[in-house]
Formats: C-alpha cells, structure tokens, sequence
C-alpha cells in the first residue's frame, strides 16, 4: 500500500490525487482513455462507448442511492426521460446535441425533485416500489402520446453538431471528419464526447463527496435522527440528491439515445435497466464514486465476456446471450451480497481491522 | 454453596464479545443451586443481561459470542444447544422488559410458551396459569397488549412456567413497575421458588432482588466483584455504597484523577 | 348493470388472485422482514410445473403437487440464502431478492423453455355460466371459490392452530419466541413454504384463460404491490382487502375509466393502481393499517 | 439568568406517562447531572429539549428564547448539541467526516458550488478542517482521524462523538450517559475530557448518568427523576442525606 504523502497544509488533504501514485494512476488512465478507439475494433469501441454511459449513470444511481441512502428501483424512468428529451428536441425541433443535452437533464431533474418531494416521509421499501412505480407510469405516459414520441414504433435521434447555419441546415454529427490524417468516424466522435461527459459527471460526484453537502447526504444516509439533531436538514439532503441524481441520469440516457440513434420504450427503459445499474454500484461497492465507476466498467465489459463463457456452459448455453449475461451477473451479485456485502472494499476492512488489533483479538 | 450439593447451574469463566469487538463478560462464574432464588447485581452495561443471552443461547440475535467458558445443566455443557433446545432442556429466560407478546391473546401467549407439547398437557398448564391469576381468565381473549405492566409481567412469567422449567431466568422483572406490582411479582418468584424452581434474578434494584434471594453476586464492566449470602451482602456497607456511590472517604476523586493524570500526561 | 355485475365478478376472480400473492408476500415480510421480488418467479414456477405435472397425474394431484414442490423450493431459498440476510439493511434484502428472482426465471426458462404454453383445465376452458343475466366464464368462478378456499384455510391455520400461534409469535418477536421454544427457523421454513404454495396456487389459477402461462407470467406480481402498500405490509388482513378492491379497479376501471381519458387512456387501468398508490402514500407513508412508526434514539 | 429553563414539562406515550411537570433550570456554566432509575424519564427529557418529541408539553427555553415547536436541525443551530445513549455516529464515515458533520450548520457554501468545488467552497471546507483539527488535538483523536467508525473501539467512538457535538461549538451539551459501556480507563479518561470542557471552553453540560460515584464528584448540581417527576435538585453534597433518592435507587418503594 502507497504511504499517505506529506501533507503540510489542509488544502493538501482535499485534492482529488494527492499522492505520487494517485497521479501516476490519473495519467496512465488518462493515456489509456486517448489510446482506446485506436486499439480496439468497431465492435468494442461500441462497448467503450456504453461503458462511459454507464459510468454516468451509475455515478448518479450512486449519489442518490449509494451516497443518501435512498434506494431506487426508478432509475430506468429517469433514463428514459433524458433519452426521450433530446429525441424529441432533435427529431421534432431540429436542436442540436449540446443544446438539449443539458435540457435533458434538466427535464429528468425536475421530475427526480417532485418525486423526491412525494417520497420525503417514504423510507426503504416503500419509496423502492414508489419509484418502480415511477418507472411504470413514466412508460405509460411516453407511449400514451405517440404523436410526440412516435409511440410503440419509436422515434430516431438525431445529432446535430452546429444550431442550424443560414440556410437553415443543421450538420449531422455523424459525418467523418479528418482531422491532419486521422480519421473520426461518429462512434469515435462519440466516444471523445462521452469520455468529457464521464470524467465531468467523476469530477462532479467526487467533488460532492468531498464536501459539506455530499457528506451531509451520507449522514442522512447512516443515521437520520443523529444528522437532525446535529442541525443536517434531511429533507433539504435529500431533495439535493434527487436532482443531482436524476440530473446525472437525464445526462445518461440521453447519452444512451445517441449512441442508439433509435429508441424505443420498452426494451430497454423498464425494471430490467434499473436493476442492471443496481447490479453495477453494488459491484463495485456502494458509496464511493470509484465503486460506480469501477462497477459500471465491469458490468459493460463483462457482459460480452459472460456471453462467451455462458455459451460454454451446459443448460445455461440454452438461454439467449443477454440472459446468459444476466444470469451469470446475477450469481455474481447474490454471491457478493451473501457472501461480502460491502464488496472488495469489505474485504479490505477486515484485513485491516486484523492488523490494526493486532497480536490481539479483540 | 457447599460442595456437596453440586449447582443446577453453572457458569464457568463465561467471556462474551459482541460484534467482535466489544468485551462484555471478561470470564464471570456463577451457580445456582437446585432450589432458591439467586440474584445477579450490577449498574447497567455491566453485562448482566449478556450473561443470561449467553446462558439462554441467544447472543447471537445480538451479534454476540461466546469466546471462552462453559455454561453447564446438571453437569451437562449447554453451548452445543440452539436456543429452543435449551428450553427444552429446561431453561427458560423471562426477557426484560416485560416482553409478552402484544399481538396474540393472553391465552395465545400462554399457548406459544407451551409450543410443541402435547394439546392435553398445554390444556392443563393454561388453566393452572388461569388459576393463579384470575385475572388472566377474564381476559384471556384480549390482546396481551392491552395488560396493564404488572398484569403483563406475571404474563410473562406464567408463560415461561408452561415449559415446567427447571431453572428460570428472570432479566429485571420489576422495571417500570409500580409498587403494588412489584409487590405481586415478587409475592409470584416466591412461589415459584418453594413450587422447586431455581431462580436466577437479575435486577438493578437491590434491596428487593437481596430480599428475595438466598445468595448474590454483583457484576462490574463484566465481572463479578463480589458474591455472597444475600443477607451478608445486605449488610455490607460496599453494597449500597456500590449502588449509591457516595464517595468513600480518603477515595480519590476525579477531580484530583484529573490532575494526577494530567501531570502524568506532561511527563510523556 | 348485467355488464356491471359481469365485470365485478371478473373483478373479484382476479382480485382473488392478487389476494393470494399479496398473502404470499405479507406472510413473508412479518416473519422475516423482506420483501421478497423474487416471489412472482414461485408464481410462474408453480404455473410451469403444473402444465408439465398434469399430462402425468391427475389434474388436482398435480395442483397439490405442484404448490408443495414451489412451496419446498421457498423454504430452500430461506433456509439457504435469505436467513443470511436477518438484520442486513433493506438495501440489501431488496437487491437480493430481485437478483434471484432473475435467477430463477432463468431456470425457468432452461427447465421450460419459451414457448406459451396453456393450462389445461379438467372443466371445459370456454365453458360459461349464467349468473342473473349475465354470463362468466366458469373459470373465473372455480378460481374465484378456490383462492377463496386457500386464503380461508390459511386463516384458519394461523388463527386457530398451535403452528399458526407459533407462526405468528416468531413473526412478531424472534428473540420472544425462541425463549419460548418455538423453533424459530422451521417455523421461518414453513411460512416460506406456505408463501410458496399459495404463489403457485396463484401462478395455476392466473395461467387460465384468457392468460396463459409463459416466462413473464411472474410479472403480475409487481402489479399486486400497490394492494400490499396501500393494504399495509404488516397487516395480513388488511393486504387480501386491498388486493380483492385492486382486482376490481383494474377491472372497472378499464370498462368505465380508459374509453373517458382519450388516447391516454389506452391501457392506463395498468398503471391506474401505482398511481393511486403514490397518491395514497404522500397522505399515510406507513399503509393504510401499517404500524406507526416509532422514533427512537 | 439561567441558559437553559424548563418549565412544567410534559410527556405521554400511548398513556404512559414519561414526564410530568419537569421545572428546574441549567446554569450557564454548570455541569448539571440528571439521575434516576432506569426509566425516570431521562432521555425524554433530552429528546424533548433537542425537539424530537414534538407532542410535549410546557416550555423549554434556550436564553429566554422558546425551543418548542422548533425542529431538531434549528435547535442545533441555537446552539444545543448532544451524545447518545447508544452511539448515533456516521458508520460508514471517516472520524474527520463525522467531525465535521458537527460543523455542517455553520457551512454557507450552497449545493452548487460545492458541486464546482469553487474556491469559496474550497476555502470554507478549509476553515471548518480547522476547527475540526482542534477538536481532534482536544480530544487525543489524532491516530484516528482517517480511520472509518465502524472499526473503532468502543471508547473511542464515545469520544468521536463528544467530538462532534464539541465540533458544532454548542452552548448547550448534552451528554447521555457518556460513560455507559466503559472501561474504567476510558471512564476516567472521560472524565477529564468533561472537566477540561468546562474549564477550558465553559461550556454548559447536562449529563446524565447512572454510576453515582462518577455522576456525584463531577457535577456541580443534580437533579433526581423518579417516574417522570423531579424529586430533588440541588448540589451533589444536599442529596446524599434526602431519603427519597435512596429509596429512588435501592427500590424502598418495595413493602417487601
């Protein structure tokens, strides 16, 4: 284990890589991040592509659920608002990405702050099966007026680059450009765009983590009478993370709804996503970003590779691949929970508190 | 306690930990003989209630576990036994604070303390408890929750006499109570004592726990301090001072603990 | 009124259904304090096993069959994996139970493959009867008198039996009853099994017409939750009520609501119950016969 | 004037009568204890002045300021802070972090800015760090500070949390039995952190207690419940001959 640096001053101690080590490991992801759509095939820069969405949208589902403690089952509704927003700004109003991309959270907040306002006294298993609720009635409503999202045949997203020039044009984002040689086509466009996007959304989280108000959330989170009377407004904690949480996620699904550029309701907007992303911060270890981000790139990476492995598999090799996927997630999970609920940074717990005590047990 | 009667139970260097980490027995050993009423002293968190968890095999509701000692029934080591063996066996623990069970009818909780046995023999012990206590007839189809406290208690301890136990287990069966109450309850561990029953009581209130008791120990931060004759411990001026903690002469205070320490602490 | 009392009879036969699997989850949650997700799996596990079971024995013995072997399928589960989860944070418990859900429709979907398969009836399945002037279908009656029957037993069974006041000592205090002598973790085992059985029960009964009996059958569960919210988790009673009333909703309300709210109202009696749901719970957070909650430091 | 006032205070649950015309008053400075057997009405009285019970009855005033009604997180901006029973820490939070918890209601930075970690964000969570860090240096929680809660020992967490509450710099501390579940060590050790924190921060302690000899040499005044009423009040030295407390603790209620 790398040895805590000198800190001399407090600023030291709030920097994100105080350490030689932290730094290292930001530039080699960093050099790792330049390198990938260079390194790899279409197939599995399509991959990278849904790892960064996911990381967004884990890091959100972390804030709300893994940060405030307030567990959710409606991510997938979330999603689907942000995704169905910048559909419908681009195909029916010609807007440009950037322009409804930030709409889309917007319009996902909204909804996160008068459902979080709905669920204040809620606690536990009761504001799961509000939000999976949520997931319902928001289907019902995006199918319920098809004239605004083409309904059950759903609707295309387009991706203009520039707000319409003169003549009245928009740029479609899915031209290559050359740029001195080297050619980006739009999966690699994407992935530049999604990479800022992801490392914007680790940098948000990580700065919420850091300071008052992401640890007012977390005191919510651990004990709710304990932070009322320490003077922590729990109502105020935890309508913050709704909107933080259902911003992230509007951010997410739109990003989705890019690399798609065709949605539909359902699949993939139902319970199913909200549990895929459920499985991700629990995999990674809730309440910390890494856990998300660490979770959300297994979850995307592994899901190809159990595909092959359950393909080998007798009885389960019967199954369609994204149910061999699911099932062999799902073993992973339901072991990890039984076995070590706090994931591998639970184990680590244990091996310190071993050491910290001592020669002696106890 | 004589040799020559060996103790119905026995507890030897009994030492519990709780979430692996805390220490709440450090090796306590304590008997109760076949007959009488033993009483268990102690502030609170001095790990009374732990002992009888351990004894009633129930430490592990509260993440607790035994670490070392024997708990022993006739000679026979207890551990080995989940919880509802132990009963069985003829253990049986009346939880503190009158823990009846609110939802079911008194007669019900009556029924649940005679689970498993035979329709006959529950029969029987149910209208012994009705006998005893009247009271408990008339509202035999009542919720138990609806009890006053004292009517709750003696509840719970006819329930736990539905098992015909051979030694019974009673966590600070007085708190809350009102005077007549604990009048009545007490008048009840009497009885019970002189139907053949072993009694451990353990109580924070002292003056009744050593009226009725026969023989006490007194527990401290998980070990016992002192042990005696009731009636020697009665006596004892350490008793009620333990209890009363007004301050021996000549004993330090903290406040000069404080400057001792403090002077300690600039020399290191 | 001839389509009113047509519709409430329809009503109340898929109400019986929902009652049944709100008694499964109810039952569940007072003993072991989960909510179990995975339950509307049992329901379509106990629906599959019974299409197979029935072409060997005859239909009531592959009834009984079937709903022991769900109901042995739910005690393994809690006496395997779920025991584990006693005192783990809510969190963890709903996780949990939504994975294995996955899990087991998995081996559903190995055991039984895809395919739509139809629950074969001893009765004609298009029989109908009339009732006043109206006609039903004798399936909805059979399945009306029989989920009736079920929920009357396991009434019956909890209230009057010394396993019931076991049952419901365990369910109330764990350390209480276990001072008792009331084996704890077999009485856990046998309500699980109860749950299970009574979930396949469900699963048969909801698999006849017009459903039929295909992998995602285990979803109408999750339409049951808005009876078991609002009806209240703790109370058994207050549960089965309030499914019986959201089987009628549903019902009546696709007759009377859905042609009134337009193009909105295509299919909106599915999720008519969440929303009174949601509406129900900002007014009473606990239930409509749930316990109060308690603040302590 | 008196920092703290309660006036005929009251409360039921369910019938039971907690507290029943509570009156006495804390003064500025003091290190007031309550006593009484299990059940007197000792941590409802906490609650209903940290305003978690909000169906109480009469008047607790802060300064002549009227607490009730108020809702817990005002009353902890008033300036009352406060120790459980049964520790309430942030578990899964470094020390540090539940420190400065202790100083969230004296933060100005809104959600957004310390979402863009501004340097106004920045420099607050600094200053509060400050603090923080003397609490840790008070209280010897230096070996402690990044190490999360849940794998402290006991006493330690104990002192975490009489580091939080100091954290919010309280008028007002309220201490529930800060020594329950303690080794005589740590007792002791406790003990002088409660003597230093009047001496040197004169703040104003309400401690309640169950070991007599602990609670009798460090308070300057006591007050007795029984069943939800006070039954005496004064300097330590004037309780130890009144009969009512000895027949509170040893059960003289008893005709046995």
């Amino acid at each position: 284990m790398p040895t805590r640096p000198l800190v001399i001053r407090y600023e030291d101690d709030l920097k994100l890589f105080p350490g030689l080590w932290q730094r290292a490991g930001v530039l080699l992801t960093l050099s790792i991040t330049l390198a990938y759509p260079w390194l790899v095939s279409t197939r599995w820069l399509t991959v990278g592509n849904l790892g960064l969405v996911a990381i967004v949208g884990a890091a959100s589902l972390m804030v709300l659920t893994g940060f405030a403690g307030q567990v959710s089952l409606g991510h997938a509704a979330f999603l689907a608002l942000g995704a169905y927003t910048v559909a419908v700004l681009g195909a029916k109003l010609g807007w440009p990405f950037w322009l409804a991309l930030p709409l889309a959270g917007g319009v996902s907040a909204l909804v996160g702050v008068v459902i979080g306002a709905f669920a204040l006294r809620l606690k536990g298993l009761y504001l799961a099966i509000v939000t999976l609720g949520l997931v319902f009635l928001t289907q019902h409503v995006l199918l319920a007026y098809p004239e605004v999202t083409n309904g059950l045949s759903g609707t295309a997203v387009p991706m203009y680059w520039w707000f319409r020039d003169d003549a009245g044009v928009a740029a479609s984002l899915s031209e290559t450009w050359v740029v001195g040689g080297v050619g980006f086509n739009f999966e690699r466009k994407l992935y530049f765009v999604f990479a800022l996007l992801a490392a914007g959304t680790v940098w948000l989280t990580k700065n919420l983590q850091r300071s008052d108000s992401g640890r007012a959330m977390m005191a919510v989170r651990d004990q709710d009478l304990a932070a009322e009377v320490l003077g922590v407004g729990t109502t105020q904690a935890k309508l913050q993370a709704f909107g933080v949480s259902s911003f992230l996620a509007g951010i997410a699904g739109a990003m989705f709804a890019f690399q798609q550029q065709y949605i539909t309701v359902e699949p993939p907007f139902d319970l199913n996503l909200s549990i895929q992303y459920i499985a991700m911060i629990v995999l990674g270890g809730v309440g910390t970003v890494f856990g998300a981000v660490s979770g959300a790139l297994a979850f995307t990476f592994l899901s190809p590779l159990a595909e092959t492995v359950g393909g080998a598999l007798p009885l389960v090799n019967q199954l369609t691949s994204a149910q061999q996927a699911t099932v062999l997630l799902s073993l992973v999970v339901v072991l990890v929970l039984v076995l070590e609920p706090l994931g591998l940074f639970g184990v680590w717990l244990r091996v310190r508190r071993y050491f910290q005590a001592w020669p002696f047990r106890y | 306690m004589t040799a020559s009667s060996p103790a119905l139970l026995r507890v030897q260097n009994l030492q519990v930990v709780y979430h692996s980490a805390v220490r709440a027995l450090r090796g306590i050993t304590l008997e109760v003989p076949h007959q009488g009423v033993v009483a268990l002293l102690g502030p609170n968190g001095a790990g009374k209630s732990t002992a009888l968890r351990a004894i009633s095999g129930l430490l592990h509701m509260h993440d607790g576990a035994i670490t070392q000692g024997k708990v022993e029934l006739s000679g026979q080591s207890l551990l080995a036994l989940p919880a509802d063996g132990r009963v069985h066996a003829g253990v049986v623990q009346v939880l503190e604070g009158r823990r009846i069970l609110g939802e079911l009818s008194v007669e019900e909780n009556l029924l649940a303390g005679g689970f498993g046995m035979g329709a006959q023999a529950r029969k029987e012990l149910v209208e012994s408890a009705f006998t005893r206590f009247p009271v408990l007839r008339e509202r035999r189809r009542q919720k138990a929750g609806y009890l006053s406290g004292g009517e709750q208690q003696l509840l719970a301890i006819c329930r736990g006499l539905m098992r015909r136990p051979k030694v019974l287990l009673l966590d600070e069966p007085f708190l809350g109570l009102s005077p007549k109450a604990v009048g009545e309850v007490s008048e009840l561990i009497q009885r019970i004592s002189a139907e053949g029953v072993a009694v451990l009581l353990v109580e924070q209130n002292a003056r009744v726990a050593l009226t009725l008791a026969s023989h006490g120990y007194v527990l401290e931060t998980g070990k016992v301090v002192l042990d005696g004759p009731a009636d020697k411990l009665r006596e004892d001026p350490d008793v009620q001072e333990f209890y009363l903690g007004f301050g021996r002469e000549g004993q330090r205070g903290y406040h000069e603990l404080k400057r001792y320490r403090r002077k300690r602490r600039w020399l290191s | 009124m001839t389509q009113l009392l047509q519709l409430s009879i329809s009503g109340l036969a898929l109400g019986a259904s929902y009652a049944l699997i709100a008694l499964g989850f109810s039952v569940v949650y007072r003993a072991s304090r989960l909510f179990n997700f995975a339950h509307g799996e049992l329901l379509s596990l106990g629906a599959f096993l019974m299409t197979a079971l029935v072409e060997v024995m005859p239909w009531w013995l592959a009834l009984a069959a079937s709903a022991c072997l769900t109901g042995g399928l739910a005690a393994l589960l809690e006496r395997t994996v779920l025991r584990r989860m006693v005192g783990r944070s809510v969190f963890t418990t709903i996780i949990l139970t939504l994975f294995l859900g996955l899990l087991l429709r998995a081996g559903i979907v190995i055991a039984f493959g895809t395919d739509t398969r139809g629950m074969p009836t001893p009765w004609d399945t298009m029989a109908e009867v009339q009732v006043g002037d109206s006609t039903v279908l004798l399936s909805s009656l059979i399945s009306l008198g029989a989920t009736s029957l079920v929920l009357v037993g396991m009434h019956a069974l909890v209230q009057r039996t010394p396993m019931g006041v076991a049952m419901r000592a365990a369910s109330e205090n764990q350390e209480v009853a276990l001072v008792l002598g009331i084996p704890v973790g077999r009485v856990l085992a046998f309500t699980w099994f109860l749950a299970g059985a009574t979930a396949a029960v469900a699963g048969i009964f909801l698999g006849m017409f017009p459903r039929s009996v295909d992998s995602n059958l285990g979803y109408v569960a999750l339409r049951a939750f808005p009876a078991i919210i609002v009806g209240g988790l703790e109370s058994v009673v207050g549960a089965v009520v309030a499914a019986f009333m959201l089987g009628l909703l549903e019902v009546l309300s696709q007759a009377y609501v859905n042609p009134h709210l337009g193009a909105f109202g295509h299919n909106f009696h599915a999720v008519f119950p969440y929303a009174a749901m949601i509406l129900f719970l900002v007014l009473r957070p606990r239930g409509l016969w749930g316990e109060h909650e308690v603040r302590r430091v | 004037m008196a920092l703290l006032e309660l006036d005929n205070v009251g409360l039921s649950f369910s019938g039971l009568r907690a507290l029943d015309g509570v009156t006495f008053a804390i003064e500025a400075g003091a290190l007031h204890a309550v006593i009484g057997p299990n059940g007197a009405g000792k941590s409802s009285l906490f609650n209903c002045i940290s305003g978690i019970h909000r169906h109480m009855e009469g008047l607790v005033t802060l300064e002549g300021q009227a607490l009730a009604g108020l809702e817990p997180p005002e009353i902890a901006r008033r300036g009352v802070a406060r120790m459980f029973q049964n520790l309430a820490l942030f578990e899964h939070l470094t020390v540090l972090e539940n420190l400065l918890l202790g100083r969230h209601p004296k933060y100005r930075t809104g959600l957004l800015r310390n979402l863009f970690w501004t340097r106004g964000a920045r420099a607050e969570e600094v200053r509060h760090r400050e603090k923080a860090e003397e609490v840790i240096d008070f209280l010897n929680l230096e070996h402690y500070r990044w190490m999360p809660v849940s794998v402290l020992p006991y006493g330690i967490r104990k002192r975490v949390e009489l580091g939080r509450a100091l954290c919010m710099e309280p008028k007002l501390l309220l201490l529930d039995e800060p020594t329950a579940g303690l080794n005589q060590e740590e007792t002791e050790d406790m003990a002088n952190h409660l003597l230093d924190i009047r001496h040197e921060l004169g703040v104003t302690q309400v401690l309640i207690g169950h070991e007599l000899r602990f609670v009798m040499d460090l308070a300057t005044q006591v007050t007795v419940l029984d069943r939800g009423r006070v039954i005496a009040n004064g300097p330590p030295s004037s309780l130890r001959e009144d009969t009512r407390v000895l027949s509170a603790y040893v059960g003289g209620t008893v005709a046995a």
